[in-house]
């Protein structure tokens, strides 16, 4: 039961925050320590691993090309899945990573009596995966909030697009429901598809369930366990963390607590987990490069000079005197190389 | 290190996007708002301050189905004084200065109550009273 | 009651248990052994095929022995942990494409049933997925921090001779064809995970003989067959003399001929292996037609690249006698012949290893005009490529009632498909060369097209079941346009294809034939000077 | 009995033109009937019609408020009106606009025959012909704006019928408006508040975006204040605000000895106001 | 003609249970049950199509030699599988054990279970027939097998010594392919 795993680790992590942060002194640790600890391991880690990635070359052109390359003018090229310029990587980068586009391409065929075939899409995956991310993209930009002043337009802006509906007092985030039901899913996904379910790990769990806890505790915090949630309070300890002068002077809820625990540990968790896909979409280069190998020379960095073919000197060497019978030119006639010998 | 035309500024974007407040609030953390208290010298209001500074959304949210959907317009009274419950006829009452009452923490936190959309402030009451 | 008695109708009396388990494995894959049995493996390299490779200069073929998979003790290097570590270590250096595929997965599963071979077998770790898994929970016990820290709860596991085993088996169960990349959100090349098993296996000398042997005869005589300079002469030859029987054409060609303006190179299968030789005789029926300069080499004499499947240094050498030909015999570019995995080396290998050809000029077809700038830097045009050039240009003429015996449809194969970009040339070709052909359910042509099965030196005949069922999701798209166009030729431009889906379609759809698409256009020409037999199958007619 | 016959041939008619079913034609015509059997009691015969009346439907329960309105007098004083329209764009901060489709109405004014559609208006008296009525929400019994409102903005006040709006949740989808067959209601196309002449402190305005129409003065009713066009027209009687469900109400006083007609009975929406032609 | 009726209700009960019952005997077995797409699925696909087409014949005691069409697309997949000889026929024989639960839990129905007999007697046949059909595929196979290595694909890895080669073997193989 690799779930259940997941979710006594999280059960443990709240019940750490919930508890300790109301010892006396500990909210500094809680509200301070363990953020700037997770941020830096957040951002270190993060570059680390990107620099990590980066130190080894790509040594190969190795697109995977997913429509007509290229070629001959009367070919037309399909330059978003077989891009042969710059731009046209950039373009198919971006539908990549904002539309996540190859998630899009799974179709599916029924035949029809007549015998016909139809297709249509089977884009559940690609519909889950967008909400999550783009909910979870959203609401971090939202939280901006807490942690710039004054706040400029765009952020008010985001924040009313968010809150459209004006349903509730505060407001209901459309991102919060489409976080909650997006993760909802795609952790459903994982229990209910069996084959998915047979490849998941524990480090498949963990990260829905943690990010599930966290969008609870922030909509609980919100709308029901108001208990010492003053707003201006949490952005006063937002703005001193962010300005390096982080004050603790009132009394704030526990649910607050964790919540912001459980965003450290996915902060600290991040880079060391597959969550660092995030990095790593932007550098696959099966994706990233230019199906230009044969018009541009690639640079591989180790290539080694030294590996030679077996030699056309050694060869005729070995078959000259039948390459001579056959007819075939040889560099040395047989009596020349046979001087030599 | 391969790439570092491309792979160096990218990290930098990354960075300054997460280290975003910190360098758009060049380490200033801004004056903490301060909520003006009502100039006419209440000094109690419908519920303990606690309360109403974590919950005031919510009470009006209640006092607002209480009123239109319950019909239940029972007034509130605080020291003696009674109010009807409801934004202009209670809370701006005594809390007369939007602005500075409202707006501080408001602004400060990107809270944009839609109140105000139908709601009239008492100064914008005052405006039209006056030409008339 | 009924219940009990339909489980006993599931398990085999005489053999026990048998793989049918009757349900999704309950246990976890880590759990489940890799088991040999005849029929599910390919045989070991021999010896001395290890041997020779070792012995080249510049190659790494150590711990040549005789083994078996079915046996326990598999004889590796008493060190041979140590080595697979250090040469992953090695590899994560060299490859970011590893380190990227290793760190990346999310397992969200959208490969998981795009594989043929777990399309045909239902073998759960044949789901791209959990082929990868087996060399990153390896990776994340070595590699990683969470590895390290937390063991199997972050679905790390010690390397171990089971886990080796498994390596062996799945990596021979992948043909390369990234189909599985296609759908991938962040393009996991289940290809480049199978070629780092590979070369990590053949570091302790295991690998297959179907592989290693064609390879080290490439080495040493240019081509997979073996063929030695006059022989592979005789062939052609052979070929050419055909080809003046059937159509009264005196084929001019030539071998190791300096100061051709091209040289032309295809996988050696074409010129001695049916049905490829039909493909063979089209090149010199085509070169013939529009007069051009080229030679023929026998040193070069082999298109295709079985280093590719088993490590990067022989795949380099292996290359390296096309330029070196080239250059000596000072031709002006190359010209490569219908070939998948050849086709892969040449795009995307080629000029990054042994290049910059800098001795050859832009490929420049003297016929039209055209230059062919796609292939500046490598110098190597493809035949499809060509061919369609002098269509366009009507340097051809060809008479489509020729083909009128065919009925085709076209099969992507994976290489030029997905590691090329080459899907509409051979299709802007059938077009002019055949009154009609068809096109098989779209998911499963042009960059989704599924592998014949065989490919990455899998055609071997001792995996004949294996083969079937991987090629199963292939031959029902196949059996499905024949069911309801009546087509009897399946067209492709692949060397292993010719061979593999012939035997595919001869076990799942009988009297399908399979042909290059060189060989119709070979069919359909019509030469100067020509006098034609009644050719009512084309070049394959038997006079 | 030849009037209520009339009425009946008059629904078939419509309902078939309407291409409603058997069904239909049958609830609506019960409802009808109910409608002219209130006509008929008016007409002194009341005991037998709250007999006949508790057959069709439950007896009456709680608080109904409705409204008289007595166009004989408002004929005689059309000033009235305009005081009443007045009061009422104080109370509720309505803007007044220039452009027509603007135009925001909670009680307002129309010739007979458009706020009577269904009755003849040939040879009309030339008293009526020349008045202006005043039209308002109807504040139906049975609303047909509240079941269209996908939101609950527009609900029916459980303690005294009115049809009251929750302005917080109107979506401004207008479905209301489609709804409701009196034209009760307006949409505020723009932003009001430039259009308000003198603000009621004690009111909201609204924003653009939102439906709006007559809440027979909830607010003023919770104050023991009667609506503001009722207190407008203080003393002459011309309208006359109370419960329908009370006997002894001035409303039923009015309603027991006078004839009154109701826009639009036949839909069975049951208005709460009445009409004194 | 009470069991016909009894067939055509429940024909599509039968035939899903005997799919699902079939395709249980792979690992993946919920994969190829639940995609539907044929082509994506290929082994779900078939074995389905076949299966539905088979139960029609059986249900309406058609002429034993039209069972083949359907039972070879079956056969042909689970020949070249990993079965055993008997699990690769076995579901064949499911269709008799689910008819019966089907039917005998249907109270109205319950004792058409007793005139079975002619369905059961076909499915007997059809059984042999797969029998038969294995065999023939595994022929196949092997016929398969033998052709790869006289169009020459053999001398890939059976070549001994290119040199000596030459003069013997490749010759004598390259005769075998132009005789061909």
């Amino acid at each position: 039961m690799k779930y259940a795993f997941s979710f006594l680790a999280v059960i443990a992590l709240i019940l750490i925050a919930g508890l300790g942060s109301q010892i006396p002194g500990m909210q500094y640790f809680f509200g301070v320590a363990i953020p700037y600890l997770a941020i830096m391991l957040f951002v270190g880690g993060f570059v680390y691993r990107v620099m990590q990635w980066a130190k080894s070359p790509v040594p190969f052109s190795i697109p995977t090309t997913c429509g007509q390359g290229a070629s001959l003018d009367f070919i037309k090229q399909d330059k978003l899945d077989c891009p042969s310029k710059t731009s046209e990587v950039v373009a198919r980068m971006f539908l990549e990573i904002f539309l996540f586009r190859s998630l899009f391409r799974n179709t599916k065929s029924e035949i029809h009596d007549g015998p016909k075939i139809s297709y249509e899409s089977s884009k559940w995956l690609w519909l889950f995966a967008l909400l999550f991310h783009y909910s979870f993209l959203l609401i971090v930009i939202r939280h901006m909030r807490l942690f710039i002043d004054p706040i400029p337009f765009w952020l008010s802006a985001i924040e009313g697009v968010d809150s459209m509906l004006q349903i509730g007092a505060p407001t209901l985030y459309l991102s919060s429901v489409a976080l909650l039901g997006g993760i909802a899913l795609l952790f459903g996904r994982r229990l209910v598809n069996p084959h998915v379910r047979y490849i998941s790990l524990n480090n498949d769990y963990f990260p829905l369930v943690l990010i599930f806890a966290i969008g609870l505790t922030g909509i609980l915090m919100r709308y029901f366990l108001r208990t010492n949630i003053d707003i201006i309070n949490i952005k006063n300890l937002a703005m001193g963390l962010v300005t390096f002068s982080p004050v603790i002077t009132v009394k704030i809820g526990a649910i607050f607590y964790i919540h912001l625990f459980l965003v450290s540990t996915l902060l600290a968790y991040f880079p060391f987990s597959k969550l660092m896909h995030m990095g790593g979409v932007f550098m696959s280069p099966t994706r990233n490069m230019a199906n230009d190998s044969r018009a541009k020379r690639h640079i591989n960095p180790w290539n080694d000079p030294e590996i030679k073919p077996h030699s056309y000197a050694g060869y005729e060497d070995e078959f000259r005197e039948f390459m001579v019978d056959a007819g075939i030119p040889v560099e040395k006639e047989l009596s020349a190389a046979k001087d030599e010998a | 290190m391969y790439n570092k035309g491309t792979i160096i500024p990218g990290l930098i974007i990354f960075v300054l996007f997460v280290t975003f407040p910190i360098w758009f609030n060049g380490l200033k953390a801004g004056t903490l708002p301060k909520p003006e208290l009502p100039p006419g010298g209440e000094k109690k209001c419908v519920m303990p301050v606690e309360y109403m500074r974590a919950n005031h959304m919510q009470l009006l949210n209640e006092w607002r189905d209480n009123v239109l959907r319950d019909d239940n317009r029972t007034v509130v009274t605080v020291e003696g004084k009674k109010y009807r419950k409801g934004l202009q006829m209670a809370c701006m009452q005594c809390h007369s200065n939007k602005e500075k009452f409202c707006d501080n923490c408001h602004a400060y936190t990107a809270v944009k109550p839609y109140c105000w959309d139908c709601h009239l402030t008492p100064k914008e009451a005052a405006l039209k009273e006056e030409t008339h | 009651m009924a219940v009990p008695k339909l489980e006993q109708l599931s398990k085999s009396v005489v053999q026990g248990p048998s793989l049918a388990t009757g349900a999704v494995p309950t246990k976890d894959w880590m759990d489940i052994p890799a088991i040999f049995k005849p029929g599910n493996y390919a045989y070991p390299a021999k010896q001395e095929k290890v041997a020779y490779l070792n012995s080249q200069k510049d190659l790494h073929f150590p711990n040549a022995r005789e083994w078996s998979p079915e046996d326990d003790d598999w004889k590796l290097p008493e060190d041979w942990k140590d080595i697979i570590l250090k040469g992953l270590k090695e590899r994560l250096d060299k490859f970011r494409s590893l380190k990227i595929f290793m760190d990346c997965c999310v397992r969200c599963g959208a490969c998981a049933d795009k594989c043929h071979f777990f399309l045909g077998t239902g073998d759960p770790k044949n789901m791209p997925v959990l082929r990868a898994e087996l060399l990153r929970s390896v990776y994340r016990n070595d590699f990683t921090l969470g590895g390290k820290l937390l063991g199997a709860m972050a679905g790390a596991r010690e390397m171990t001779v089971g886990v080796l085993k498994e390596w062996f088996m799945y990596s021979y169960q992948c043909t390369e064809c990234r189909r599985c990349s296609v759908f991938c959100p962040y393009g996991i090349d289940t290809a480049e995970v199978t070629m780092m098993l590979r070369e990590l296996l053949h570091l302790v000398g295991v690998g297959i003989n179907w592989i290693l042997e064609p390879a080290s005869n490439s080495n040493r005589t240019g081509n997979h067959m073996g063929l030695q300079p006059h022989t592979f002469k005789d062939n052609v030859d052979f070929l050419a003399d055909d080809v003046e029987n059937l159509t009264g054409v005196k084929i001019n060609h030539s071998f190791n001929r300096k100061g051709a303006e091209v040289l032309f190179i295809t996988p050696s299968a074409d010129v001695f292996a049916e049905p490829g030789l039909y493909t063979a005789m089209g090149y010199l029926l085509l070169f013939e037609h529009i007069g051009l300069d080229y030679t023929w080499s026998t040193y070069a004499s082999e298109g295709g690249n079985f280093g590719l499947f088993t490590n990067n240094e022989l795949m380099k050498k292996l290359n390296g006698k096309m330029y070196a030909e080239a250059k000596r015999l000072g031709v002006k570019y190359i010209i490569g012949g219908e070939c998948g995995h050849m086709w892969r080396v040449v795009h995307q290998y080629m000029d990054t290893m042994n290049g910059p050809a800098d001795f050859m000029e832009v490929p420049k077809s003297s016929i039209t005009g055209t230059t062919f700038n796609n292939a500046a830097s490598t110098k190597m045009v493809h035949i499809s490529e060509f061919t369609a050039d002098l269509i366009k240009n009507g340097k051809l003429k060809l008479d489509k009632s020729r083909n009128a015996h065919v009925k085709a449809t076209f099969h992507d194969s994976c290489n030029p498909a997905r590691a090329m970009g080459l899907i509409d040339e051979p299709r802007y070709i059938l077009d002019h060369v055949l009154d009609n052909w068809v096109e098989m359910p779209e998911n499963t042509i042009r960059e989704q097209t599924f592998c014949c099965g065989s490919g990455t030196g899998l055609n071997t005949d001792e995996i004949m079941e294996l083969r079937m069922r991987s090629g199963l999701p292939r031959a029902n798209a196949v059996k499905h346009v024949i069911d309801k166009h009546d087509v009897n030729t399946l067209s492709c431009v692949c060397a292993i294809d010719r061979a593999t889906l012939t035997s595919l379609m001869n076990y799942w759809n009988p009297g399908c034939n399979v042909c290059g698409v060189s060989e119709l256009v070979g069919n359909a020409l019509v030469m100067d000077g020509e006098n034609r037999q009644e050719l009512d199958e084309g070049l394959r007619t038997l006079v | 009995m030849d009037k209520q016959r009339r009425k009946f041939l008059k629904i078939a008619g419509a309902t078939a033109l309407a291409g409603i079913g058997a069904p239909a034609l049958v609830r609506l015509t019960s409802s009808t009937a109910l409608a002219s059997e209130h006509g008929a009691a008016v007409e002194g015969h009341a005991a037998e019609a709250a007999a006949h009346g508790a057959h069709v439907e439950a007896v009456p329960q709680g608080v109904r408020l409705g409204m008289v309105i007595d166009m004989r007098k408002i004929t005689e004083q059309p000033e009235l009106l305009d005081h009443a329209i007045a009061a009422c764009n104080n109370a509720h901060n309505i803007p007044q606009f220039d452009n027509r489709k603007s135009e925001i109405k909670w009680i307002w004014k129309a010739p007979f025959e458009n706020v009577f559609p269904g009755e003849s208006s040939y040879h009309l008296a030339k008293k009526v012909e020349k008045t202006d009525f005043a039209v308002m929400c109807n504040h139906c019994d049975d609303p047909p704006c509240v079941r269209a409102c996908p939101t609950q903005a527009t609900f029916k006040v459980k303690e005294n019928g009115i049809v009251a709006m929750d302005f917080h949740r109107c979506i401004g989808c207008r479905f209301c408006m489609a709804a409701c067959p009196y034209g009760a209601r307006s949409f505020n196309w723009e932003d009001p508040r430039p259009y308000i002449k003198k603000y009621n402190k004690d009111f909201p305005s609204r924003m653009r975006g939102v439906v709006e129409k007559c809440n027979f003065c909830g607010e003023r009713l919770a104050l023991g204040q009667e609506p503001a066009c009722v207190e407008a027209c203080k003393g002459t009687g011309a309208m006359v605000f109370g419960d329908l469900n009370d006997a002894k109400s001035e409303i039923r006083q009015v309603l027991d000895k006078e004839f009154t007609i109701q826009r639009n009975p036949s839909l069975g929406t049951k208005p709460s106001v009445f009409y004194i032609v | 003609m009470k069991l016909d009726e009894a067939f055509r209700n429940y024909r599509e009960k039968i035939v899903d249970r005997w799919v699902e019952y079939t395709l249980s005997t792979y690992k993946s077995s919920s994969f190829f049950i639940k995609e539907k797409d044929k082509f994506a699925n290929p082994v779900g696909g078939n074995t389905r199509e076949a299966l539905d087409a088979l139960f029609g014949l059986l249900a309406k005691n058609a002429d034993p030699q039209e069972f083949v069409a359907p039972l070879e697309q079956i056969m042909r997949i689970r020949a070249i599988q990993e079965f055993a000889a008997s699990v690769a026929v076995g579901p064949i024989h499911a269709v008799k054990h689910i008819t019966r639960e089907i039917l005998s839990k249907d109270k109205e129905r319950c004792h058409l279970v007793q005139d079975l007999y002619d369905f059961e007697f076909a499915v007997d046949l059809a059984v042999l027939a797969a029998f038969d059909l294995y065999m023939q595929c595994r022929e196949r196979l092997y016929q398969v097998r033998i052709q790869e290595i006289k169009t020459g694909n053999y001398i890939l890895t059976d070549s001994k010594c290119p040199t000596n080669l030459l003069k013997t073997n490749i010759q004598e193989s390259l005769k075998t392919v132009e005789n061909h």
